[in-house]
């Protein structure tokens, strides 16, 4: 009993963050309410004992808010003040297709008739478990995500950064020091 | 109430105290600054730090607008005094103390003050505080540029419409091309004149995009016409040699006290401060002058500050030069020439002493120091701004200066 | 508590970031709508492992889903990043425009 | 009084205890810097309880379109971290939550300090306070990644997450002995995320105090409790990730944490006196390019060990 009263304030402050993150008039509310959302989520991922999973989503989401926030206001120009925005474009057909696509999947959520548990949790600890699956019988999935990482890491930099080295080191790469606008504390 | 009172009592034994020099009264900011440690004062950094608003010297109108601007956001309770000459230090204190733990008063002050929020220090220890309201002056025209409307540019003179968006009555910020080709926000932010280790009366209006400064103008605000100070080193009519070591000692170690603070080092910045005040308040130099040269060997061993300023240089086409410098030289190497300086006047005992050179400031090369930071960020414009050592006294008769 | 609980929670929070999604201009806000959707992904795939089959396999799909959405932030920011220096935009309307 | 009736009792002792410690921490401070003045240092240390005092009768303000919400939570949150973080601290025998990721949790919790300090930063909308919230999240994202790899290093030795099972596995020889690249690392970090010493240009003065500038009264109060706060749990952290936890001769566990964490403490606040300031900007590169590295290699030297021994 005690579990779905907390899980379902736990819902309630996941979903209200949720939807307050396209309602609220400022770019840094609008970022830290989608981190509460996750941070409502981790928690209930805690309450199906996946507590790496779940402190991880915590760590991961909060830290990326926190970077979000800074592009936000970045790319969007807003001053720290709560600025009245609207910034939204076929709303209304966004608004049925999302109730529309909300009514199919809870429907199917409440009318599909799920198999019952097989398996179950055992003493061991999850964790552990997860690192050996991670490490053993499902390496697979561990090559293919971390190249995809890597290369996302690449990527993304080359895409950003608008400065290659011959900006930097000079056309004949001659330059002692590099020229950046703001000097680095090796100056590599 | 007996509890208020002895509460009262303990607090104002670690008062914060924001000091605003006016230049020319250097000398002045010291003895305060050493009868602060004395006590186990503290200097604030900011108007919301500060219990007392301490003005050193009579302000020219434009700062003294801006100690008024000051004195509104300090959050009380609160205690203002101004001390002219270094004797009336001691006096001042103990009545700032006896205004602090008037309770009855402090309710006062309270009650009759306006409870509007109050504008941010960042952006409002500004020349004229009212600028805005006064005269929609070209200076302050903002272009702005709306989000959801493609570049629509306008000047943001005051008699334009209100009913463009300006939460709390403050325009939004207008955008501009940055160094990394990214369109950014564009802040005006004023440097001064009121901030810790900052020359007296200097204002730098930043235009900021992130912390690096876009444009810079450099304005002064002088003291009030027909009242001089002393200066930071003190002007008599008669110098004996060994007031003239004094003084360049005092001098000297202050400017060190500068640079070390902002540079994060506090405790060293204590130790120079120590030994500036121990000069001031007649301490024999032979005896400080070990305590010089130690810090002076501590200071030159510490990588960390080394790599903390390099290329932190007042250079820009030796905009330094012209402010009276002989060559660009950063940050650091000028804190170490000071201190081996000031151990030298300390242990010299020749008959003749030649004081070490400081620009001589002009109202004119005021203007070099916006070339010298436009295109830094605030840290380092502060560092470079400070390894100056600018003596903006000499400027204290010309007058206010805009920029 | 019961998976269809767990289920029309998540299917919320997905459909709130498809509106978000579908409706906003702004890249970033965008992306903040997929994040939500991710959200509520995470939460199922959670309650699909506590109610249904809950082996230490079935986390990996978790593990999966958190790279998936680090990779979508990387690169939205990338994008984003690199529409704002070349066209001085934020807005996915104008980024359709893709003649320099 | 049985484990388990102290071990409840350790949920109301634990808050007073961090508060105690992290007081001790800040009349440290205040006695050292008192001797630098020239005062003597006992009335130094007496210092932060007047502080207290003073802030406490202080009025609060607020600036010209604040965030108010968001100004107040990041205000309040570094004490509610720092509490957070207490959770998965083994006291001796006694922790309140021995969580099977103890160790994910209190890096968690050290990231949500990211949110506060930028939070704290935004809110007063003042541009020196936005100044320093951002060079925190410059500085955060340089120390971030060797304080993960500072803490999986001891987990891996341990092969464990969990707090209580790190300490054990150092009953024979603490982790600072054959980790010491990570310890010093972690100590690093601890002073990085509580914006303290060298790492604290986010509140330096050529800011005017950073996100310090605007909040007066009992906000300012708690953000400077919640750094010393942060300080004392990372040190206790630190005791028990890498000094062996309680483990001592003949005293009682709980008598050697304690002393240990204030050494620690102790050690926190001398030799950050002695640096001067690390600048965000200067410090992304080498916290990168050689920071990491090293971290890393720790790790693979660690790992390498474990499963050299078995």
């Amino acid at each position: 009993m005690l579990s779905i009263i907390i899980f379902s304030a736990l819902a309630i402050v996941a979903v209200v963050s949720g939807i307050a993150v396209f309602r609220v008039d400022s770019m840094a509310r609008a970022t830290y309410a989608l981190a509460v959302s996750f941070v409502a989520v981790g928690v209930m991922l805690l309450m199906f004992d996946l507590d790496y999973i779940g402190v991880i989503t915590i760590l991961m989401m909060v830290m990326e808010m926190a970077i979000m926030a800074i592009y936000m206001i970045m790319f969007m120009g807003m001053n720290p003040a709560l600025m009245p925005m609207s910034m939204v474009h076929n709303n209304r057909w966004s608004a049925i297709l999302a109730t529309g696509t909300f009514l199919l999947l809870a429907g199917g959520a409440v009318l599909v008739p799920w198999p019952a548990r097989s398996g179950s949790v055992g003493t061991e600890d999850l964790t552990m478990a997860l690192g050996e699956a991670l490490m053993g019988s499902k390496m697979l999935v561990m090559l293919t995500v971390s190249p995809i990482l890597f290369a996302t890491i690449v990527a993304a930099l080359v895409l950003a950064n608008p400065r290659g080295r011959y900006d930097r080191w000079g056309d004949n790469l001659q330059r002692a020091t590099p020229d950046d606008p703001q000097q680095g504390g090796l100056g590599k | 109430m007996g509890l208020r009172e002895s509460a009262a009592r303990r607090a104002v034994q670690v008062t914060h105290v924001l000091v605003v020099e006016v230049p020319g009264w250097g000398l002045t900011r010291m003895r305060v600054e050493s009868e602060l440690a004395r006590r186990g004062w503290t200097l604030a950094t900011s108007p919301a730090d500060a219990d007392v608003l301490l003005v050193c010297g009579s302000p020219g109108q434009q700062l003294d607008a801006a100690c008024s601007q000051l004195w509104s956001q300090l959050p009380g309770p609160r205690a203002r005094a101004s001390v002219v000459s270094a004797d009336d230090v001691v006096p001042t204190f103990t009545r700032l103390t006896a205004e602090l733990l008037d309770e009855a008063a402090q309710q006062l002050d309270a009650n009759t003050r306006s409870r509007e929020p109050v504008s941010a220090s960042g952006d409002s220890v500004m020349a004229q505080p009212v600028a805005h309201s006064e005269h929609g002056s070209d200076e302050h025209a903002m272009p702005m540029d709306m989000p959801t409307h493609e570049s629509m540019d306008m000047d943001m003179d005051m008699d334009m419409d209100m009913d463009m968006p300006m939460p709390g009555g403050i325009p939004l910020a207008s955008g501009g091309p940055d160094r990394d080709g990214l369109e950014m926000d564009v802040l005006h932010v004023p440097l001064g004149p009121v901030l810790p280790n900052w020359p007296a009366g200097l204002v730098v209006r930043c235009a900021l995009q992130g912390d690096v400064i876009v444009h810079a103008e450099v304005g002064f605000m002088s003291a009030a016409a027909g009242s001089l100070g002393v200066g930071l080193a003190g002007a008599g009519s008669f110098r004996s040699v060994e007031d003239e070591r004094r003084r360049a000692v005092i001098r000297l170690s202050d400017a060190a006290v500068n640079v070390l603070a902002l540079s994060g080092w506090s405790s060293a910045a204590g130790r120079a401060r120590r030994i500036r005040d121990d000069v001031a308040s007649g301490t024999a130099l032979i005896d400080v002058a070990t305590r010089i040269e130690s810090l002076a060997a501590r200071v030159k061993r510490s990588l960390l500050l080394r790599w903390g300023l390099k290329g932190i240089v007042a250079d820009a086409a030796s905009g330094a030069q012209r402010i009276g410098y002989g060559e660009a030289q950063s940050a650091h190497a000028r804190l170490v020439e000071w201190l081996d300086e000031a151990g030298r006047s300390a242990r010299d005992t020749a008959h003749s002493y030649d004081p070490p050179d400081f620009p001589e400031l002009e109202p004119k090369s005021l203007q070099l120091i916006a070339g010298l930071v436009t295109g830094t960020d605030v840290a380092s414009a502060r560092l470079i701004i400070a390894s100056l050592a600018l003596d903006t006294s000499l400027l204290a008769a010309s007058g206010d200066v805009h920029s | 508590m019961t998976l269809q609980l767990v289920l029309v929670v998540a299917a919320a929070l997905f459909c709130v970031g498809l509106y978000g999604a579908l409706s906003q201009q702004v890249i970033v806000m965008v992306m903040m709508g997929l994040e939500l959707m991710l959200n509520g992904v995470i939460l199922a795939v959670g309650a699909f492992w506590w109610f249904l089959a809950p082996n230490p396999d079935g986390l990996l799909l978790l593990l999966v889903v958190i790279a998936a959405m680090t990779v979508e932030m990387a690169m939205g920011f990338a994008i984003a990043t690199l529409l704002h220096r070349s066209k001085e935009t934020d807005m996915t309307d104008m980024a359709t425009e893709l003649s320099g | 009084m049985t484990g388990e009736g102290m071990n409840q009792a350790w949920v109301l002792l634990a808050p007073v205890l961090l508060g105690a410690i992290a007081l001790a921490g800040a009349a440290l401070n205040g006695a050292l810097a008192a001797r630098a003045e020239g005062r003597p240092a006992l009335s130094g240390s007496a210092r932060p309880m007047l502080e207290v005092v003073r802030l406490m009768r202080q009025r609060r303000r607020v600036t010209v379109a604040a965030d108010r919400l968001l100004w107040r939570i990041g205000g309040m949150a570094l004490l509610v971290i720092a509490l957070l973080k207490t959770a998965v601290i083994p006291f001796g025998p006694w922790i309140l939550a021995d969580i099977p990721v103890g160790l994910v949790w209190f890096n968690a919790m050290d990231v949500m300090v990211w949110a506060a300090i930028w939070l704290m930063g935004w809110g007063a909308n003042s541009a020196h306070a936005l100044a320093g919230g951002y060079r925190f999240l410059a500085q955060a994202a340089s120390y971030e990644l060797p304080l993960m790899f500072a803490l999986v290093t001891p987990a891996v030795a341990a092969q464990s997450l969990r707090v209580s099972e790190i300490v054990d596995a150092q009953q024979s020889l603490w982790f600072v002995v054959w980790m010491p690249v990570a310890f010093l690392v972690f100590c690093a970090s601890v002073l990085a995320f509580s914006a303290w010493g060298p790492f604290a240009t986010a509140a330096s003065g050529d800011i005017a105090g950073g996100i310090l500038t605007e909040v007066s009264g009992v906000d300012r109060l708690l953000i400077l409790a919640g750094r010393y706060a942060l300080l004392a749990t990372g040190a206790a952290f630190a005791v028990a990730l890498f000094l062996g936890g309680g483990a001592g001769p003949l005293l009682p566990e709980w008598f050697w944490t304690l002393v240990k964490t204030l050494a620690v403490l102790a050690v926190f606040i001398v030799v950050s006196r002695r640096f001067s300031g690390v600048r965000p900007d200067r410090l992304a590169e080498v916290a990168w390019v050689i920071g990491l590295p090293i971290m890393l290699l720790q790790t693979l030297v660690v790992s390498i060990i474990v499963a050299v021994r078995g």
